[in-house]
């Protein structure tokens, strides 16, 4: 099963990851990447859930653990949007 | 878990047509209940005391001869609401502090802008409570101030907080300043993108803050009760987050506190924040009585949200055959007095047209001593726009293409890259550029003095949560309700989705919206996210109710569910299949309801993603008098990608508001302040939003690209026409005097010093 | 405290109250009899949404005190419709699309009102600097004139 | 709102003696379109109104020996929709059909309108080149005084305590006379003026200028009347070099400030223009078109 390849932004990597900015990450949904995210670094799955949001191939989506992931998809965490 | 999509190519009865919205009659009769309308028995009158300084320390607050008026019920200040911890919670971008929150509601150590909240006070009559307001004794020590959001950033201004340090930059700086975050999106080699480039053109920019300029003060009436129990009639953009916030600043916990959404007059994003309602609670609270507070138009100017002013400089390549090569602005916004103007989401949008493979924007929150500011129709967008979109306008004519050419060259579309990191996942932008290209007025030959300017916009549209119910009655009429609060007539285009959905008529549908003790949590109306993300869970429930009555069908006939289908409204037998029952329309079903049963009822929940960006594309011919500098708008031309209109003319009315209001940003609205930082325009006389006699007639196109992730392919619509205005105007007026204006707004002493020279 | 009795015909109906000298019509209107119709939206007379006409004369009831209503007789929105019966303005408005929020209607709809009364078949641009008293941050204004100049050509029959 | 008394007398002396007498802080009340905006802001905090619409004298509009008298409490849209008056004053008209919104004018008075004391009220130049005289009524008797001479600065008149304005009397217009007022404003509608002008010229049977009386309005302490600016067109056929000097005489003679609405140089320059562009307009109504 060909892996997700999951990017942060640079200013949440700077934050959260110490600059590691790409991932591969086998999982069918949005709940197995997180968790697999927390174990490279402990509280970052909280971080994520509260603080961004997620694009899967462009898709823009709010985090939810039932999202499926296509094998191979780009994912991008994102800041929320908000609007007027 | 999205619904299913229906096939956009299919013939729709009802939506995309024009009903008149359910809550019309009510408005056109003056019956419906806004903010202001709600009267309660022994219901008393709320006014708050506001500060006099733009900066000063409160050293002590003497509302004793205020209690003493015969009359004055209740006297609150800060200290009747709990602090909190001074921690950002929740996404960066729209991060809330609880510790800022509750000192915007009511100030405690320092008033940071004329108009801040200090007290109030609750009293058997209006005259009354403006009585105590005057009786009450503030001792202020008065602190320098800055207002310009340069001034603010210069070393050695007056700082609004000792202690702020600026987020987002590595190492972090030592000492405090007014600049609250610095953050920047970059992609491709800067260097090596401007190498390649034959023009290019840096030019600074600046936009002054603006009003949303809703014609309701903001208000509301609040009753709480001796069980602690708490009832909120609030004219806000979301009375679900009004409750969160309200229960928040005021220790509750949410389950006592039921807000009742009251009809709103106008919101644009200015009503997703609290102001007036955590103050008449704690009002009521502290008297046992409702309490009504209604601002007045000059609290509202003074001491509620504007959208950042801002100062910019853009920088763009472009090569002769006009591929955009590299970008780079800085963008610094005001974020007024607390932190969290919209300078993400401005740095985020400022390309987000255009493939441009090297790019920087930088962006920086600054604080001062102004309103806090808070969201203005797609936040951040219009600001940035108005720099990237008029050095395009400049670049275009250096290498001697039409503007339209310049932008369609570079226009991005499903699989463009965007400066924030993913993909673009849907089209529409180049549509909207064709859509001028071929139309007829973009041919008009123009006359002396006059000019012809264009622009585009992005503008990200929400998804989000929330939730729907269904209810069938017994005739087979049927109810939507949901908690997404309306202005621009979503109770119409609910009830257009539902009737579709059921293959039922429109009129027998009642669209409603709930409070909160009586639907699920809707997210704030707000983003354009409303037609999208609360159709899609109407919808929803509606199929949910379709799989119900096709049960029941099969009941009645002794057949496997499978044998049922839905059409135009009617359960019907599979083609072919054995045995003749005529087809069970939804009110015969809903009639045997108790035998096949019980009530038909279901309810739709969702965290709604998917959503396609807006964008829009607008001309402008303008004329200007050179002896006077005045601006006249000859004629405007405005395309945006809707996905699919649900309501037809409700649409088409969405993007002619946002344009006005763009006229307005563009050519008359600003925050005057005086060497105090008083604002002197706090007024519509001197606070100048558009009138009827100031506007031609809007010609809207609206271009339909289906967003597939939406049952009828409904895109968001209300915020991105907002967005092009500015710089387009500001492109046309160049064409018409020669003269590039970079300052908004371009008032006429403006232009008329810029022609003289 | 020294109220003043004041006699006023509403909506055609007979109306006493009491109020203050300071108090203006406005606030009489909402406060004290309850008829919330007429909107505040600046309480300085630059925004029309508390339009109503005094003795036929379209003002706005923000800027005229209660007291100077002894006499008089006032229509407000509340009085427009005939039980169900919509006046052509408010039908025309619906069906045009002449409202989103609607905050601002009651006034155009008094002020447009006043303005047919006067002159049935007014042009575009009479009907713009007529109604330039009444502010709208929803609509952009366009269909607003539309279903004024629709309602005028039914009142004229043409 | 400290205890307010509220009168309605029935003539102007009545209104006078009111006024005379008042202990506190009294004022007229004719629209009340200025006054309850500074009462509601707290600028003024009067202990006493005098409403002077029940006055008939002051709210009729009447001919007086070939010339018009009007009430100082007749409000702006009874003036305009008052066919005979407007066709003979088009440039007072113009005046009073600027005063705010429709609603505004349906209350605004041409007596409140100058009383108040605006700077930028657009009435007041178009009356000041219209030549109108102010009756005025006090404790010992009336007066009249040229409206030019009423107003002495912002929110300040010449009146004296107990003296109100009870009617304006407009001169009898000799023939081929003509009089325009302009005013600049971002808005098309619903402004205060940043710049105002009126002209009221007369020709002789030749086309020759014989009369021209000039006023500003919003460049100075008060609406200015510029006798030099007037004796440009005099002697002239109100050609181009005429409008010119007369448009060079005008932005000298203004004195503005920056302010919220505009800046003084934007002021000076457009007094010229407009100026120049309300003696056109003049010169068209004198000649028959209009």
């Amino acid at each position: 099963m060909t892996a997700a390849h999951i990017v942060l932004t640079s200013g949440f990597s700077r934050r959260y990851t110490n600059g590691v900015k790409e991932f591969d990450i086998d999982a069918t949904n949005v709940r197995g990447l997180l968790k697999a995210m927390d174990q490279l670094y402990p509280g970052l799955a909280e971080i994520l859930e509260e603080e961004t949001a997620i694009a899967i191939d462009g898709e823009l989506h709010e985090v939810v653990y039932t999202q499926v992931l296509r094998p191979g998809c780009e994912v991008f965490f994102i800041p929320r949007i908000e609007g007027g | 878990m999205l619904t299913k999509t229906m096939d956009p190519a299919k013939v729709l009865k009802v939506v995309g047509t024009s009903p008149v919205r359910p809550d019309g009659v009510p408005k056109v009769t003056g019956q419906a209940v806004y903010g202001a309308d709600t009267i309660l028995p022994g219901m008393i009158w709320g006014k708050i005391l506001r500060s006099p300084h733009a900066h000063a320390r409160i050293k002590s607050i003497d509302t004793s001869k205020a209690a003493a008026l015969p009359g004055v019920k209740a006297i609150v200040t800060g200290a009747d609401l709990p602090d909190h911890k001074f921690e950002y919670v929740g996404p960066e971008r729209v991060a809330v502090n609880y510790w800022h929150m509750t000192r915007n509601i009511l100030a405690r150590e320092k008033v940071l802008y004329e108009g801040h909240a200090i007290a109030a006070v609750a009293a058997t009559t209006p005259a009354i409570a403006q009585q105590a307001l005057d009786l009450i004794h503030v001792d202020y020590e008065i602190l320098p101030h800055v207002i310009d959001v340069d001034e603010a950033m210069k070393p050695g201004a007056p700082l609004l907080f000792e202690d702020m340090i600026t987020r987002g930059i590595e190492p972090a700086p030592t000492t405090p300043s007014n600049i609250a975050k610095r953050l920047e999106f970059s992609v491709g080699d800067l260097a090596k993108g401007f190498a390649e480039a034959d023009e290019v053109v840096e030019m600074s920019f600046t936009t002054a803050a603006v009003h949303q300029g809703y014609i309701e003060p903001h208000s509301c009436v609040a009753r709480y009760g001796a069980d602690g129990q708490c009832e909120l009639w609030s004219a806000s953009q979301g009375h679900f987050v009004v409750r969160a916030y309200t229960a928040k600043l005021l220790g509750m916990d949410i389950g006592s506190l039921l807000v009742h959404p009251a009809e709103i007059g106008g919101g644009f994003g200015g009503k997703t924040v609290v102001y007036v309602e955590p103050v008449a609670v704690a009002l009521s609270k502290k008297s046992g009585l409702p309490v009504k507070i209604m601002m007045s138009r000059e609290d509202v100017l003074k001491a509620t949200g504007p959208t950042s002013g801002a100062s910019m400089t853009v920088k763009i390549g472009v090569t002769k055959a006009g591929k955009i090569v590299a970008a780079d602005s800085t963008f610094k916004f005001q974020a007024g007095a607390f932190p969290g103007s919209p300078v993400m989401n401005g740095a985020m949008c400022a390309y987000a047209c255009y493939d441009i493979p090297n790019s920087r924007a930088v962006g920086y929150d600054v604080v001062s001593n102004r309103p806090k500011s808070a969201a203005y129709r797609a936040p951040g967008s219009p600001i940035s726009a108005f720099g990237v979109e008029s050095v395009l306008d400049i670049l275009a004519k250096k290498i001697g293409m039409d503007p339209l050419e310049l932008r369609y060259k570079n226009a991005v579309s499903a699989g463009s890259p965007t400066a924030w990191g993913p993909k673009h996942a849907h089209d529409g932008f180049k549509e909207t550029i064709e859509a001028l290209m071929k139309h007829p007025s973009y041919k008009i030959p123009l006359g002396k003095n006059q000019g012809r300017g264009v622009a585009s916009g992005f503008w990200f549209n929400g998804g989000g949560e929330s939730a729907a119910t269904l209810h069938v009655n017994e005739d087979g009429s049927v109810v939507v309700a949901t908690g997404s609060m309306d202005v621009g007539g979503s109770r119409a285009s609910m009830a257009l989705m539902a009737a579709e959905t059921l293959g039922i008529p429109y009129d027998k549908v009642r669209s409603t919206v709930a409070d909160t003790a009586s639907i699920g949590y809707n997210h704030v109306t707000g983003g354009s996210r409303v037609t999208y993300a609360t159709g899609i869970a109407v919808v929803q429930a509606c199929n949910t109710v379709i799989e119900d009555m096709r049960g029941r069908a099969a009941l009645t006939w002794d057949v496997s569910i499978d044998d049922v289908i839905w059409e135009d409204g009617h359960a019907k037998l599979v083609a072919g299949h054995a045995g003749d029952h005529a087809p069970l329309s939804l009110a015969a079903i809903a009639a045997k309801r108790a035998v096949t049963g019980g009530p038909i009822v279901a309810e739709a929940a969702v965290n709604a993603g998917g959503m396609a960006p807006g964008f829009s594309t607008q001309f402008y011919d303008v004329e200007v008098d050179p002896e006077t500098g005045h601006t006249k708008i000859l004629r405007v031309v405005a395309a945006q990608d809707v996905g699919r209109a649900i309501h037809h003319d409700y649409c088409e009315g969405q993007i002619q508001g946002g344009v006005v209001q763009g006229i307005g940003w563009a050519l008359n609205e600003e925050y005057v302040y005086d060497k105090e930082g008083h604002l002197s325009n706090a007024g519509f006389l001197d606070y100048r939003i558009p009138v009827a006699s100031d506007l031609p007639h809007i010609d809207v196109v609206m271009v339909e690209v289906p967003n597939p992730n939406h049952p009828f392919g409904a895109k968001g619509v209300g915020e991105v026409n907002i967005v092009p205005p500015m710089a387009a105007i500001a492109n046309a007026i160049e064409q018409a005097t020669g003269k590039r204006m970079t300052s908004l707004p371009m008032s006429p002493p403006k232009v008329l010093a810029a022609i003289d020279g | 405290m020294s109220k003043h009795h004041i006699t006023t015909t509403i909506n055609n109906n007979p109306v006493e109250f009491l109020c203050e000298p300071h108090q203006p019509l406005l606030d009489v209107l909402r406060d004290e009899l309850g008829m919330t119709g007429t909107k505040e939206g600046c309480g300085t007379g630059d925004c029309g949404s508390c339009s109503v006409t005094l003795d036929g004369r379209l003002v706005c009831s923000c800027l005229v005190l209660a007291v100077e209503a002894e006499g008089k007789t006032i229509q407000t929105i509340e009085g427009m419709a005939q039980g169900d019966h919509l006046h052509v303005l408010q039908r025309k408005f619906l069906e045009h699309a002449a409202l989103q929020c609607g905050i601002c209607t009651p006034g155009f709809l008094i002020a447009a009102r006043a303005l047919l009364e006067r002159n049935a078949n007014p042009t575009e641009e009479e009907v713009r600097f007529w109604l330039a008293g009444n502010l709208c941050r929803c609509t952009g204004y366009q269909k607003i004139i539309e279903a004024v100049l629709d309602a005028a050509k039914e009142i004229r029959g043409a | 709102m400290s205890v307010l008394r509220y009168e309605t007398p029935a003539t102007v002396e009545a209104a006078a003696a009111l006024l005379a007498s008042a202990s506190g802080p009294a004022r007229v009340l004719a629209g009340g379109t200025d006054m309850l905006v500074q009462m509601r802001s707290g600028r003024v905090k009067p202990e006493l109104l005098v409403d002077v619409k029940h006055i008939s004298e002051m709210t009729s509009l009447t001919q007086e020996n070939g010339g018009w008298r009007i009430g100082a409490a007749v409000n702006c849209m009874a003036l305009v929709e008052n066919k005979a008056f407007a066709s003979e004053w088009p440039g007072v008209i113009d005046g009073a059909n600027l005063v705010g919104s429709v609603q505004v004018r349906g209350r605004a008075t041409l007596g409140g309108n100058l009383c108040n004391a605006s700077p930028a009220a657009d009435s007041v130049p178009a009356m000041i080149a219209a030549g109108a005289v102010a009756s005025v009524v006090g404790p010992n008797g009336r007066r009249d005084v040229p409206v030019e001479q009423i107003n002495v600065g912002p929110g300040k008149t010449s009146l004296q305590k107990g003296e109100l304005v009870a009617s304006f009397f407009l001169p009898s217009r000799p023939a081929h006379s003509g009089d325009a007022y302009l005013r600049f404003t971002p808005r098309s509608e619903m402004d205060i003026a940043v710049v105002g002008a009126g002209v009221n010229l007369t020709l002789d049977a030749h086309g020759v200028c014989t009369a021209a009386r000039v006023s500003l309005g919003a460049v100075a302490a008060q609406a200015l009347f510029l006798p030099e600016a007037g004796q440009a067109l005099v002697g002239t056929k109100v050609d181009e070099a005429a409008l010119d000097a007369l448009a060079a005489s005008a932005s000298a003679a203004a004195k503005p400030i920056d302010d919220k609405r505009g800046t003084k140089a934007f002021r000076i320059k457009v007094a010229g223009v407009l100026a120049k562009r309300a003696a056109i307009a003049a010169l068209a109504r004198a000649k028959g078109i209009n």
